[in-house]
């Protein structure tokens, strides 16, 4: 169906992809797994049309093609979903499913059609979804959903998606897997990017393997493993992490009988109670969505509660400001890194102070010291491994994984008895989540108290000394390490009961 | 590497503009019939001819200078303040008045009517803050339309209550500033005064107070991302009043300036016709709210207008071929010429 | 005080409201597209210039509309290039689009008619005033309603069809597409810059008109700076109504309204300069009523979470 | 200091000066500063044409420079003085300060400001009784008025002004107890369009005089004249002449003859500084068809009857019978 050959793509000096060979089977899913800035996103925009490869050849039905813009990529079949939402929030999923082929009577919008072809695409691969509903107020798994549905709306025969999978829950997921096999069944053909192994497992026809803009393999599932996998991308082995038994301590956080309030005024949150002791790590289990935004925003201060105490360290901190809360000891990897976690357009430096900008040796009597500021910064990025040219350069200019490594280094290092980490390692390659999950690991095993939130149930269970489920702004379930299992968690998550 | 690339291009773009401006400029006095060696020769002097010239053009600058400064640190901290105009107007109004009626004159009247000027140009624009705070009130708007009102206001206030009845003039305006109170000039015989340092020594402050300050820090986490900033627990009420405050007191001093070193009084549509409060906003936003930037690009604004003074003087040309050289010029400057190319390049490769 | 509400209230409003409507609509359709217009009022200028300009040369007030158009439109895809193309500051475009038209018009009033100040001929033929068959018959509304120029009605009109264009047509919601997710747009295979351009033009179209609608239409005459920043209020216009022809609409009306009413004003005991205010007063007493709701919204998609 | 660095500076830089001081030894110069641009108002077009047909005539080299702010308008008259300009005039009020200082400062140099008064043994002032040619203005609207109600369009509601509107309130009252005058202020010196909707609404109100007293808006009075088929007035110079079947009357100023006296008096070496008043018995303001003859023929609605009344009342306040006080005084 599709052919790359010898594709390269230079940035300047930079060579994103060096001499790539790809191709795609009808009716195969064909993955591409690789680390955070191996180049997988590159070569996918080369094929839709929003890049042009340096040099290398692109061949849809074994004729050669130049692809000079989406339009193009559309024309031959191709669509792509992207690894960041292309979506409009204010029009209904018709209208973003349907956009730039509407259905018209002349040159009326014709939304009435729009909606019935929608719904009938919708139930011909089996996803449930409501024409009418605005995008800002569908849940992030219907999104994906659009977004696929956008691309076959489009008459794609080769659909790419951009690492679909990195917000979704574990049930999302699956439905999303399942999706994928029908659509193949369907007599489509894919290429999927991910950074879970588990998943390309489970799908994936072939695999093929990145690592520095290079192919370092490519394979048949059959023929292979995720310890192979892991190996190829990251270019060693990596090794298996334990939790080692520390007893813990006294209570660091206190939710208790915790109620808030979401921005429309209804009920987000209702009666939590969360403690978290010394050497501690309590993993809170969800699918997003569920009340756990709203948590993190009160223990942090960022919202208000409408009932209930919050204590650190025996302190009563209900509703105070952010700046209190943290000078009490809280420390917090947000679950958003974009749009809390940084500022894109500041520098790394700015970004690495942001916690500790007022306090010194950083700053003495409300002005920064440089020399210090510097050290301080060169220090972080050595300890963390974040990947930047310089650490002037802005924030955005680093991958996802090199800045979550960022965001990671200024809030671990900060030796706080209390780290509140959401969603740690959200869309970042095996390598980066390793180091992430060590160095919570090792807050803990100094005898730090850890609130994990995470809506990717492998963390939770990887991580976890104790484990409590959230289901529509309630505990509905509360686990020991030891008899924790997937399937227990996946079935509360999921608003089951579990005996 | 880079940054060479960076440095080349900052240069080159100001001169392409300044080209093209020129060029635009040069037809349309051909157009009008005059020389045009003659006419940017004349331009040329009349801002920087001699030492006289040279302090016209800097004394223009000062209102520019301070406005400008304003409008550039609302803006780091994400607010758009589009009220220099009004706020400049009601501090110079109230320091004309202020001045006018403190029962002693010299140093300590003239310091205490300038900080008067300032602080309630500073108040106005906290208004719009703490209206944009607690009720929604889209900043934009609310400044843009606080403007027609201080300068209405301003006007009331010389016309009725405040105005100046020994004199028989005609366009309402306040009492003259005694001598003693004076802002003095830095040079006898030349307009520029000691505002001129005082917005030189300001700018570097505010350069300071930007980079190297922990509020300054806040300022401009708030003004890039102010999610981050909140989660980093400042405060964005506190750091948007205090800088939507900073913001309207420069304003205010521009005007509070020009009052006590120039017109001393004031006098209706003295400070709203020569545009100052809108130079200045162009200066901060052509300058990217770089204080020292902003402070460069409002001289340059300034000795545009002197210039175009020069041509007026000794040439035919219509004075309106002055403001037209001066619009293309900034429009130009304002286009990313040379790195529109590496732009346009790279912004395809970007998200 | 009787004097207050008179019949003419209205008949004033609308006529004072018309350039206000169309510049603000030429600001909404490029709020919609992204493109924040400050140069309204430059825009307006021109056409009002233009306009009067071709009337004293052709005669022939359609086609001095046509030539207002087409010139002032030239001069708008000046403020589209910097803005579109070379990626100029919108502000700073604006603003320098403002004093370039004001440099412009008196430099080619005095080349053009060797006059400064102000051009006007008694021979030049104003825009006709329309009586409304129907309404005009009516006879409080006839009084009322009937009798502006044709631009006043086409301003309606065109609110109607811009309403209908955004929100019926498959084009109008391309423009709002470009103006939410330039980015997501723009991988649909939407190109963005010709929809800016058409924005652009749009607007350079109607602020042509409402520059007409003040020198051919309110007075028949141009005089330096004449649109005495009408262009800034047509801009707040534009924001209250939140970009939506028919907040536009009810937003100028507002402002027309609030001024024709201050003239009225100044027959009680209140200082002038007082009443001069009330537009801007009531104006910003009316942004505690429609607030614009969107506003953290678009913060928050600016920055742009991690998905 | 200044001006030796000015003149420095100018020596050496500019071939087109040179010409200039070079004449300055046989000719004498005059500038005439212009606090704003020429097109704003007829007012500095007469002063510019007053001042040059003197200079012509008893040949003064003559230079006219336009400002367009205060400021501005400083700086030009310390270049003027700089460039060695033997007379400098220039007008109105916003000159006042700026002149003070420049005159102040070189007290060895002859000033003269039209239409503002700057007490200085260097400066020549000249101020006009603009009321008394308001209150003629007024009383030939308040006789002529057939519906009682008259109106005035002010620039803006400022001190200036006052001398047309309550000399002209004044004049109507004088002759027409029962009259109502209607006051609105546009707002603006240049803004027709709503200088047209005030002048419709004063006419709704039942005025049939309007008196435009707005500089440029002006214009749009007298467009509201001709559509709503009104009457009006202008200012300054003869304005019937654009439309005479709707502006009946205008109020004079002369500030060019006495631009040109002023330059002619200084040409001749009769020049000599302290304050002129110009009021009706000076010739320095008056009325078209009352005071001055004009090219276009008076109209009914004014009629004979009202112009010999009105030439009576001139009569009496030249004499001192009736006093019309300078509302700035009061
Ligand atoms: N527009 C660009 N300009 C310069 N370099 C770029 C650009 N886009 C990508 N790169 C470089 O190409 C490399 C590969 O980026 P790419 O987005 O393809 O990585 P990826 O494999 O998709 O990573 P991730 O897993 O984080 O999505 C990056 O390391 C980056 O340095
Ligand atoms: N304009 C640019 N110039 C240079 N490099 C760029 C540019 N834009 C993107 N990159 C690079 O592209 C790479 C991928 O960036 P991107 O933001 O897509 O990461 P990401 O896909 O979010 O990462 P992750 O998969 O971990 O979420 C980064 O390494 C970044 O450095
Ligand atoms: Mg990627
Ligand atoms: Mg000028």
């Amino acid at each position: 169906m599709l052919e790359l050959r010898g594709i390269t793509k230079k940035y300047g000096e930079f060579t994103a992809n060096d001499q790539i060979d790809f191709s795609l089977v009808k009716q195969e899913i064909h993955a591409i797994v690789g680390e955070n800035g191996a180049g997988k996103t590159t070569l996918m925009r080369m094929l839709y049309g929003m890049e042009e490869p340096t040099s290398g050849d692109i061949f849809v039905h074994d004729k050669k093609r130049k692809i000079q813009s989406p339009n193009d990529a559309i024309g031959l079949g191709i669509g792509m979903v992207h690894q960041h939402f292309m979506l409009f929030p204010s029009f209904t999923i018709a209208e973003n499913v349907v956009f730039h082929h509407e259905p018209r009577k002349k040159w009326r919008y014709d939304r009435k059609k729009a909606n019935q072809e929608v719904e009938q695409l919708a139930k011909k691969f089996g996803m449930e979804i409501n024409p009418n509903q605005k995008i800002s107020d569908a849940p992030v798994g219907v999104q994906q959903r659009v977004e696929i549905l956008k691309v076959l709306y489009q008459g794609a025969e080769i659909i790419i998606l951009d690492e679909p999978t990195a917000v979704l829950t574990p049930l999302e997921v699956k439905d999303l897997l399942n999706s994928l096999r029908e659509l193949v069944k369907m007599g489509k053909s894919i290429i999927l990017i991910t950074h879970k192994l588990n998943e390309v497992m489970e799908v994936a026809d072939r695999i093929t393997v990145l690592r520095d803009g290079k192919v370092s393999g490519s394979l048949k599932k059959e023929a292979t493993d995720t310890e192979e996998l892991s190996r190829l991308m990251v270019g060693r082995e990596l090794q298996k992490k334990q939790l080692p038994k520390v007893t813990s301590g006294k209570a660091v956080l206190d939710v208790n009988q915790v109620y808030v309030n979401d921005s429309k005024n209804k009920a987000a949150v209702e009666n939590i109670s969360v403690q978290v002791h010394q050497g501690e790590i309590v993993g809170v289990a969800g699918v997003s969505g569920n009340g756990q935004s709203e948590l993190i925003q009160a223990i942090t201060g960022l919202v208000k509660t409408s009932a209930g105490k919050i204590r650190i360290n025996d302190h009563d901190v209900t509703n105070h400001s952010v700046r209190q809360i943290r000078d009490r000891g809280l420390s917090h990897i947000p679950e958003d890194r974009y749009l809390w976690g940084a500022a894109k357009s500041a520098s790394i430096l700015d970004n690495l102070i942001m916690t500790d900008y007022r306090k010194s040796p950083l700053a003495q009597r409300g002005i920064l010291n440089k020399g210090k500021i510097h050290s301080y910064v060169n220090n972080s990025i050595k300890r963390f491994d974040v990947k930047a040219s310089s650490i002037n350069t802005s924030a955005q200019y680093l991958s996802g994984g090199n800045l979550q490594k960022l965001i990671a280094a200024r809030e671990i290092q900060k030796d706080t008895p209390l780290l509140l980490a959401a969603e740690p390692t959200r869309g970042v390659d095996i390598g980066a989540m390793e180091f992430i999950h060590e160095q919570i690991i090792e807050k803990r095993n100094n005898g730090d108290a850890v609130l994990l939130i995470s809506s990717e149930l492998s963390e939770i269970l990887a991580l976890s000394d104790r484990v409590l489920v959230m289901f529509e702004g309630k505990i509905v379930g509360e686990f020991d390490r030891e008899n924790v299992s997937e399937e227990k968690l996946s079935l509360l998550m999921a608003g089951g009961t579990y005996e | 590497m880079s940054k060479m690339k960076g440095h080349i291009s900052n240069i080159i773009q100001p001169v392409f503009a300044i080209f093209v401006g020129l060029a635009v400029g040069t037809i349309a006095i051909l157009l009008a019939g005059e020389s045009v060696f003659l006419t940017y020769r004349e331009m040329w002097e009349g801002a920087f001819g001699s030492l006289y010239f040279l302090s016209n053009t800097l004394e223009r600058s000062i209102p520019i200078i301070l406005a400008g400064l304003g409008v550039a640190f609302a803006f780091r901290a994400g607010f758009f303040n589009l009220g220099a105009e009004g706020q400049l107007v009601m501090g110079a109004v109230t320091t004309a008045i202020v001045t006018v009626y403190l029962p002693f004159q010299g140093f300590l009247n003239l310091v205490i009517s300038i900080g008067a000027g300032m602080l309630i140009a500073g108040l106005l624009s906290f208004f719009a803050g703490w209206m944009e705070q607690k009720f929604q009130i889209n900043l934009l708007i609310s400044t843009l339309l606080l403007n027609y009102i201080a300068v209405l206001f301003a006007g009331y206030l010389v016309s009725e209550p405040f105005r100046d009845t020994t004199s028989s003039g005609g366009v309402a305006h306040s009492v003259m500033v005694e001598d003693a109170s004076k802002l003095p000039k830095l040079l006898t015989g030349m307009n520029v005064h000691y505002g001129f340092v005082l917005a030189i020594i300001i700018t570097i402050l505010l350069a300071f107070i930007i980079k190297r300050t922990t509020f300054g820090y806040e300022v401009r986490m708030l003004g890039q991302n102010m999610f981050f900033a909140q989660y980093g627990g400042i405060n964005r009420k506190k750091v948007m009043f205090i800088s939507m405050l900073i913001s309207g007191m420069l304003a205010g001093l521009a005007g509070s300036v020009e009052v006590m070193g120039m017109h001393y009084r004031f006098i209706e549509g003295a400070l709203t016709t020569p545009q100052f409060a809108w130079t200045g906003l162009m200066a901060a936003l052509l300058a990217n709210s770089n204080p020292v930037g902003t402070a460069i690009i409002a001289i340059f604004l300034a000795a545009l207008d002197t210039g175009a003074l020069g041509v007026e003087r000794n040439t035919d040309v219509p004075n309106a071929i002055s403001d037209i050289i001066q619009a293309v010029l900034i429009l130009f400057i304002s286009a990313k010429f040379t790195m529109a190319f590496i732009k346009s390049k790279r912004k395809r490769g970007a998200k | 005080m009787s004097s207050l509400f008179d019949l003419s209230l209205i008949d004033s409003t609308l006529r004072m409201m018309a350039p206000l409507l169309l510049a603000g609509l030429g600001g909404a359709i490029c709020a919609r597209v992204g493109i924040f217009n400050v140069g309204l009022d430059g825009l307006m200028l021109m056409g009002a210039f233009i306009g009067v300009a071709a009337n004293a040369f052709t005669n022939n007030i359609w086609l001095s509309i046509l030539i207002a158009v087409v010139g002032t439109l030239i001069f708008s895809l000046l403020f589209g290039y910097m803005v579109i193309h070379l990626q100029a500051n919108m502000i700073v475009t604006g603003i320098a689009i403002n004093f370039l038209s004001i440099g412009a018009t008196t430099f080619a009033l005095r080349t053009i008619f060797d006059v400064q100040g102000a051009y006007y001929n008694n021979e030049m033929v104003g825009l006709p005033t329309w009586r409304i068959p129907v309404i005009d018959d009516i006879p409080l509304l006839g009084n009322l309603l009937s009798g502006q120029s044709p631009v006043v009605y086409l301003g309606i009109l065109i609110t109607i069809a811009m309403y209908i264009f955004l929100k019926k047509s498959v084009l109008g919601s391309h423009f709002d597409a470009v103006g939410i997710n330039p980015v997501a747009a723009k991988s649909q295979g939407i190109k963005i810059k010709k929809i800016q351009y058409q924005a652009v033009i749009i607007s350079g179209i109607l602020c042509a008109l409402g520059g007409v609608q003040l020198s051919l239409g309110q007075v028949t005459m141009f005089s330096e700076n004449m649109t005495g920043g009408r262009g800034f209020i047509a801009l707040v216009a534009t924001m209250l109504g939140q970009s939506n022809p028919i907040g536009v609409f009810l937003s100028s009306s507002l402002f027309g309204f609030t001024e024709a009413i201050s003239i009225r004003f100044q027959g009680l005991n209140i200082p002038t300069n007082f009443t001069l205010m009330l537009p801007y007063v009531i104006t910003i007493l009316a942004m505690f009523i429609f607030k614009d709701r969107t506003q953290l919204n678009a913060m928050k998609n600016s920055q742009g979470s991690s998905r | 200091g200044t001006e030796s660095e000015d003149e420095s500076s100018n020596g050496e830089n500019d071939e087109g000066n040179a010409e200039n001081s070079e004449s300055k030894e046989e000719a004498k110069s005059v500038a005439v500063v212009l606090t704003d641009q020429i097109g704003v108002n007829p007012f500095f077009q007469q002063i510019a044409d007053g001042a040059k047909q003197a200079a012509e005539e008893t040949g003064l080299e003559i230079n006219v420079i336009e400002s367009s702010d205060t400021t501005e308008t400083k700086q030009n008259l310390e270049v003027a003085v700089a460039e060695g300009y033997d007379l400098i005039l220039t007008a109105t009020f916003d000159a006042v300060d700026p002149l003070t200082t420049v005159a102040e400062a070189n007290p060895d140099r002859d000033f003269a400001i039209i239409d503002a008064i700057v007490d200085l043994p260097n400066v020549k002032s000249a101020e006009f009784k603009e009321y008394e040619a308001s209150f003629l203005l007024g009383a030939a609207a308040g006789l002529a008025t057939e519906t009682d109600t008259v109106g005035i369009i002010p620039a803006q509601d400022i001190a200036l002004l006052d001398k047309y509107i309550v000399g002209f309130q004044e004049g109507v009252a004088h002759v027409n107890e029962n009259a109502e005058v209607l006051v609105n202020y546009v707002g603006s010196f240049e803004d027709p369009a709503k200088a047209k909707e005030i002048a419709l609404q004063q006419n709704s109100n039942g005025a049939d005089f309007i008196a435009a007293a707005a500089a440029v808006s002006d214009l749009g009075v007298f467009e509201a004249a001709a559509e709503a088929g009104f009457y009006t007035s202008g200012q300054d110079i003869d304005r019937t002449v654009e439309d005479p079947e709707h502006v009946v009357l205008s109020q004079l100023k002369n500030t060019d003859v006495v631009a040109y006296d002023f330059v002619k008096e200084y040409g001749n070496g009769e020049f000599s500084t302290g304050v002129q008043s110009f009021g009706l018995a000076e010739d320095g303001v008056g009325l078209t068809y009352v005071t001055a003859e004009s090219e276009s023929p008076l109209n009914d609605f004014i009629g004979q009857d009202t112009i010999d009344q009105v030439i009576e009342i001139k009569d009496q306040i030249i004499s001192g019978e009736i006093e019309v006080k300078n509302p700035l005084e009061q």
